[in-house]
């Protein structure tokens, strides 16, 4: 007790190292078998003069439980309220299970899967979550997760810009009404390479692309094209159309999906005449916190004929030297630690533990579990905009279909109204000025099956009380 | 057998979905999914049963010594995984507003400032999701200052033929040639070769010290001076950086730019295959071009994120959010466990465990790389004499490993030394079971000289035997096709 | 290994406690202590990894199908063990004020509401923290009842020789005399015997309903009728309660008090050998002898302790506080979860499977115990005609099961049957998973027909074999002497 | 979404089954495997004017999702400030990896080890864990738990009153000093078996058993004495003369002991000239928390001489067919399942769980680690007691040492004092007026190794208003 923050500091070195089991009487056999008189001699090899002194920097050690409890006040600082931000995380139902069997040692501390014999379960695993996303997708093939749905985005574009057989362009041809998020981290990571990417505006009334805006740059070879589904905005483009259309104009279809939607919705496979090429995105919603940001995963999916181009691991079926079946990584070939400059990615270390999440995800939903969260999410939406339009006659700022998520049009800004909702507490959306200025009186507002009747009338109250507070 | 295999038509773990649903009727048909995907139908114990049972058949830093060289699978404490599951944390969106965020931006915040300290940087962002995606940051600063200097002619990355496959991978992610460099047989870099390559198409070096050779690269300074002098920056790949904590700082040693695998240096657990974070930090002259987001202090103190607005040369954002945050937050657990003195011993006995098990292994009668060499966290064995001689290669080795009960090390990088296995038994491992696995090492050797066979057909005792990779390459069974579901 | 082996002297899991403090100075010598006890001194990594892997030692729910009759081994669900980890929960402290205890009380008021109507009882006190403990309770009740009563005489419980080894154990810790009551060879109670056993010296009957036998007793009323008039009590043993789950009501077929095992009928797991709880119900008769506390509901609702003020005629208390609180609230989040229609398919599908599990192995050549009877939840095969034909036992039967990845039934009990398999699938398994036990049943059979041998010397693929339980009682050895640190 | 708890009682019945695999292809070809056309038929043997009709006592079942929403809402309401009760449960750090590793599934969902070759994990636990009791008591053995505390203690009177050999006595001596719970639970067992239990009242000023008063006692003719280290008020009897007295008047010597103390304090096996002959207590304070008041364990030790007449399941190591060494559960014959009436206690199911904690808890501490959470308990104990004294002129009741837990003598009823702290959201302590009307005054305040400084103050300034707040 009275433990102060550094009171470990005059602790005895050699009698008190979190971790380090040395005694001692190891420390000098282990010494005496090497031949030297003391570690210190083992980096007689560095240069004298660039010994670093103390790390004045950092503060002293503490023992697990203050560093406990410092965290404990930490986390409660910003524990507030409830929370219908979306937005690119979706706090879902998780499943006692999910991560109960997830963090099991043999999951949580294994390395990446380099010697399958010795890795069957993270390998198996990574198996049947590659067969669950194509099945999900509709696609052939997926991988092994890349970081996040943003890097997947970007993955694909530099993977549209190496597949496309039939186009040279290292241009692509992205929709304005896709995460901005998601468009600035592809924009850091292509242009790299020279690879330009151009936005088609989003229709003022819809929210969708407009198709007369995207019919504008027809014969302009793109390598690619990218959708959002749903959009930004919750809406969801006429993607059947926009695939035809991009594979008239010899562009890859890009797909950004919002997997959970996929419960219900489309898969890209099936879009138009030949469906997605590519269908990339956040595997956040399938059992993962939204925990600040991260660790999320990015799932990437696409057809057999260009898999050799896809990035990341990949995991194959085969057969053992008894004719067992067993699972390992194949198609090493694309990879860094094979292939170094000449890969598809540099990509090495990817979201292991969230795919493990994931599968356990899906596995406890199956179809049924799927399609049922993701109606539950869509009723309450519509049951929100539905409180909202009798209540306080506040409307979608676009017409049309929404999956989850929507625009509401606010008489204020929206940065004025969000702020003061939070002052109760409850988070109400994405401040869509931030997004893009036409919008600056529009807040993005997201429900998930976890939101009960009654928290969609504590929003309610929240935003009423808001309106009045800024002067409406 | 798979989950699917498991799966009865109309089965399911009704706890944790609601009552079967009509869809809703305002979605226009051609939005609705067609026939149902194919996921498996499986109740809640057949899931944590196959699952369980699927994670028994890893191996794991819980479970078994893991001496995986450049991997650093050392103690994942637990208290760290607990302190970023608190439920503020979990909770927190990832676009919650900054006052219902302080505690979290103070974490961070806090990490960057222990980061710079370390690595005698002048500024870290925290936001890259793993070692590569670090590099990928650190090189295109490297691009983006030049090209604000107007240097456009700077198209080349020199980087150590012995370098890890990320780097290379990395230099043309970000639009650069590489050319690379070759190592002394002492394993350092060949300075003259440096210098013939060096010029004014060099745009910077990328290599780690110590290198990926396990041992520390003695004219680190003078190297610097070179490409320095060509106009070129410095990049340090600081994956390994645990060898080096609280020894030695890259920033001291002439480095510009850096990046660390907080997920091996600062024990966040692998995940089997991730999530990591790999934060970048950088020099003076790098400050600029950080990536966003990066937490910055105002007085009060109150935390904000800095983003392009702040940083207006930024090379910009490299995730949706804060890259993989809940990795920050346990390494800052973790770094508040150790403190300084902590940290210190990290590299220290690292350090020992490594040249001890070298000397041991070199008493067994096994062949060091470069046995003049101090070894650093990691060393490497060459069985190129064994291979020749009895024809047991080093995958023969590390194979018959797993039947000993220890992971086996990591095999045939770097690719220049011949039938190699890369060791690192890292800081948390105890003397009883490092000599444990010296003793299993020497047990393979005797079974190498009297029954190859024996080895060569290793392992016996895992869930499968060695597989065929080629079949796996050749007929490519990615993803299971039947059964699937009528529509 | 034990852990102890892994000890070294110094070593130690240090970010667990603080550094080495002076013992302080108040306090006398004579009451420091001597010299240090020799726990283990290892590292949090060496905790791990010894624990973790001795886990994997065991056979669980979780890992394999477990049909150990009379035990309930079914899916214990993840939600409720979350769900009674909440931190208010967890961090509330047992004697804190009812002011700040109402989110709790509540959760154990409404499941005292719950028992009473699956068992039909008028009054239920939650504190008993096993079954065996609620037995105690239950007939320390009877006891107190015929002491009010000045029923001085009463000395004997009536217990069927089949029943669980708690029963007589419990009625002799409550000061009893037992008498047996033979079972007839159907399984039910030898109805003659009883009404001769009975008298003036009768306190009461304990017995189970569905039997110890697997079968459901089908002259219960008649039964109870017998002891009533005779002045006794009826006791019911409810540990399975699971097989009549919704379908029929103890307090309906006569019974005066019982208890349950939550840790079975209600799901929540067994720890490898506890915590349970055995909350015991009781008709009015019994109401003013329960033991304290018991939650009671004030208008408000405002919730609250009862104890011996309330019940003053109370037999007391049988724990230091709310007997396994935790468990309570497993069992509570449990019921939720099912709600009355997934109670009510509890028993339901546990027969289901039962019945299913009986007949197809009568099928496979097994011998059923009760041919002629419906199986419960549970039935029973006699492997008699084996033990004598081909001289392999249950019990090898059992042991060679391990090695197909099935846990054994339970084996040898009830006593009267001999060489017997109680078989206890649960609801919570699938078909599939039956099928594959009747299989390897099928096999072993096979194998003791044309290799006795094998299954006699089985298991082989255990961490150990057979092991010898005669040393084992001859040669204590509980407690590991050596090394002990000098003082 | 706005699932409301009702809304789960239309689920179709077949299709919505939690927990239950079956199909309906199941059930039938089942039922036709059987021979029967129904469940219900499977039920035929029951009477049928017994079978009940729908429970209506018993809400409809809701997701796990609605649940834990729920159970976070209850918890929240019990979720307040900051607690100094002790009175036999103790709020200490519990190192993450305690419950990390015993809630594996492998340790949490496995039965009693029956069935010894697939249960060497449990069984070789629990052997450790009685190698680790028996070295901090000092004794020969333990068992592998009873339930708690109280009724390892009332296991323990039935034991002495077996054990004793030099007396046929069925009547307990018990120090009036000990927990009052344990005191009533002892009483509610022992009694049936016609054991009386005697009292020795505690000196008025010191609190422990004053040697008068038992020596009133002498020549009485008790099968035992229970001390209790610490007692109840946190002081130190002086044990050693109390177990040669005890050994003197042929009774055996009961120690019931906080396991926590004897990281520092004296171990049983060492009080007097022969030491303690059964020690008991609650094993809580090793990895468990308070939760509500259990699951705890009791743990229960002697020696080898009396070992047969322990109750409770014990473990030995033994030698298997091959030799190799392993483990059993051992001296069954004194248990329930082997020897029914004639057993030594009925108890079947104990709290191995709970074991397993305290195993990894102990493995953790070891004997430097458990030495020195007792001594930060101590010397902030210490610490409050000189704060008390210093700014609120606030006295121990007794005179005497004591360990991590005090009787604070108030200047008015403890009960309207700790109201008023609790009112301030701190739990100061248990009100000793429940324990003895001559203690309405006082107040028993524990402090543990994860009070701070700044907790302390806490404690301090709540107890200035609330002795304010009464009129002091
Ligand atoms: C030396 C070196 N550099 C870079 C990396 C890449 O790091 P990551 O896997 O986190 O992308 C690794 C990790 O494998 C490494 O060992
Ligand atoms: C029929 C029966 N009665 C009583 C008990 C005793 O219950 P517990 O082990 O919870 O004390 C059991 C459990 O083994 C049982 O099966």
């Amino acid at each position: 007790m009275l433990r102060t923050i550094d009171a470990t500091a005059k602790r005895n070195l050699t009698s008190h190292m979190p971790f380090v089991p040395h005694t001692q009487d190891d420390e000098a056999s282990m010494l005496n078998a090497i031949g030297v008189a003391d570690i210190e001699t083992l980096f007689d090899e560095i240069p004298a003069e660039l010994r670093s002194g103390r790390l004045l920097g950092v503060p002293a050690g503490i023992s697990e439980m203050a560093m406990l409890r410092l965290m404990a006040e930490r986390s409660a600082a910003d524990s507030s309220g409830i929370s219908f931000i979306g937005a690119g995380a979706y706090e879902h139902h998780i499943p006692s299970v999910v991560w109960d069997v997830a963090s099991r040692g043999e999951f949580l501390t294994a390395y990446t899967p380099y010697q399958a014999e010795a890795s069957q379960g993270t390998l198996q695993l990574i198996y049947e979550y590659q067969t669950m996303m194509s099945r999900l997708t509709g696609m052939e093939v997926a991988n092994a997760s890349v970081y996040d749905g943003a890097s997947a985005l970007a993955e694909a574009m530099l993977m549209g810009v190496r597949a496309n057989k039939k186009s040279k362009s290292r241009r692509i041809l992205c929709a304005g009404n896709i995460h901005p998020h998601y468009l600035k981290t592809c924009r850091t990571i292509v242009t790299n390479q020279q690879i330009e990417i151009d936005t088609v505006d989003w229709s003022e009334e819809y929210g969708t692309l407009s198709s007369s805006l995207w019919r504008e740059r027809e014969d302009q070879d793109y390598a690619a094209l990218v959708v959002s589904y749903p959009n930004f905005f919750g809406g969801l483009d006429d993607v059947g159309k926009l695939t035809d259309w991009a594979h008239d104009q010899n562009m890859l279809l890009i797909a950004v999906v919002n997997p959970m939607a996929l419960g219900i919705l489309r898969a890209p496979a099936e879009w138009g005449q030949a469906g997605a090429d590519i269908v990339v995105g956040e595997g956040q919603p399938f059992g993962i916190p939204v925990a600040s940001g991260g660790p999320y995963l990015g799932y990437m999916c696409c057809n057999k004929a260009i898999v050799r181009q896809m990035p990341g691991r990949i995991i194959g079926r085969t057969l053992d030297q008894d004719g067992r079946e067993g699972f390992t990584l194949t198609l090493q070939a694309r990879e860094q630690h094979i292939r170094r400059g000449k890969a598809t990615s540099n990509i090495c270390t990817n979201q292991g533990l969230l795919v493990t999440a994931a599968t356990i995800y899906l596995s406890l939903l199956g179809d049924r579990g799927l399609a049922s969260v993701a109606t539950e999410c869509h009723n309450g939406m519509l049951a929100l905009i539905d409180k909202c339009r009798v209540r306080l006659d506040i409307h979608p700022r676009f017409s049309g279909p929404v999956f989850h998520e929507v625009a509401f049009e606010l008489p204020a800004r929206a940065a004025d109204v969000l702020a003061a909702m939070a002052d109760q507490d409850v988070l109400g959306g994405y401040d869509l000025g931030e997004f893009d200025a036409r919008l600056a009186n529009c807040m993005l507002t997201n429900v998930t099956e976890t939101r009960t009747e009654a928290d969609l009338d504590r929003f309610v109250e929240a935003l009423a009380v808001a309106l009045k507070a800024v002067g409406c | 057998m798979l989950i699917f295999d498991h799966s009865s038509k109309g089965r399911g773990a009704t706890a944790q979905f609601g009552p079967p649903m009509e869809p809703a009727s305002d979605l226009p048909a051609e939005h609705l999914r067609s026939s149902p995907a194919g996921l498996p139908e499986v109740s809640e114990l057949q899931v944590v049963r196959h699952f369980t049972n699927l994670s028994r058949r890893n191996f794991s830093i819980d479970t078994q010594f893991y001496p995986l060289g450049s991997c650093t699978m050392k103690y994942n404490p637990r208290g760290a995984h607990r302190a970023a599951s608190q439920p503020g944390f979990l909770n927190r969106h990832p676009l919650a507003p900054e006052a219902q965020s302080q505690g979290f931006l103070a974490c961070l915040w806090e990490l960057q400032e222990y980061l710079k300290d370390v690595t005698g940087m002048k500024a870290v962002s925290l936001t890259p999701m793993a070692g590569a995606q670090g590099e990928f940051a650190g090189v295109a600063m490297i691009r983006a200052y030049h090209q604000r200097n107007g240097d456009d002619g700077r198209t080349e990355i020199l980087i150590p033929d012995a370098a890890h496959g990320t780097n290379p991978a990395t230099a043309v992610m970000c639009g650069f040639k590489v050319r690379e460099v070759p190592v002394t047989r002492e394993g350092d870099v060949d300075i003259n070769a440096l210098r013939a390559a060096v010029g004014p198409q060099t745009a910077g070096l990328m290599m780690t010290n110590p290198s990926t050779c396990g041992v520390f690269e003695r004219r680190i300074q003078e190297i610097a001076g070179v490409v320095h002098e060509a106009g070129g920056l410095l990049y340090y790949d600081g994956a390994n950086l645990n060898a080096i904590l609280g020894q030695v700082k890259p920033g001291d040693m002439g480095f510009d730019v850096l990046h660390m695998n907080l997920h091996k240096t600062f024990a966040t657990p692998h995940g089997g295959g991730g999530p990591g974070s790999g934060p970048v930090g950088v020099g003076q002259r790098l400050i600029d071009f950080l990536p966003t987001p990066v937490v910055g202090r105002e007085p009060g103190p109150r935390f904000r994120w800095l983003d392009e607005q702040d940083i207006p040369h930024t090379i910009g954002r490299l995730s949706a959010f804060m890259g993989n945050a809940g990795i920050l937050l346990r390494a800052y657990a973790y770094a508040r466990l150790l403190g300084r003195d902590g940290m210190y011993r990290v590299g220290r006995y690292a350090t020992l465990n490594a040249n001890y098990m070298a000397r041991q292994l070199e008493k067994k009668g096994f062949t060091l790389a470069y046995p003049d060499r101090r070894a650093t966290h990691e060393f490497i064995i060459t069985l190129a004499k064994e291979n020749r001689e009895l024809g047991v290669s080093a995958m023969d080795f590390a194979k018959r490993l797993l039947d000993y009960g220890f992971h086996a090390p990591t095999t045939y990088f770097p690719l220049l030394i011949p039938e190699c296995l890369l060791i690192e038994p890292t800081e948390t491992e105890c003397r009883e079971e490092i000599d444990r696995f010296i003793e299993a090492m020497g047990a393979i050797l005797e079974e190498a000289r009297t029954d190859p066979d024996l080895v060569r057909g290793s392992p016996y005792t895992m869930p499968v035997k060695r597989l065929d990779d080629v079949k796996a390459a050749r007929d490519l069974d990615l993803a299971l096709i039947d059964p699937r579901p009528a529509p």
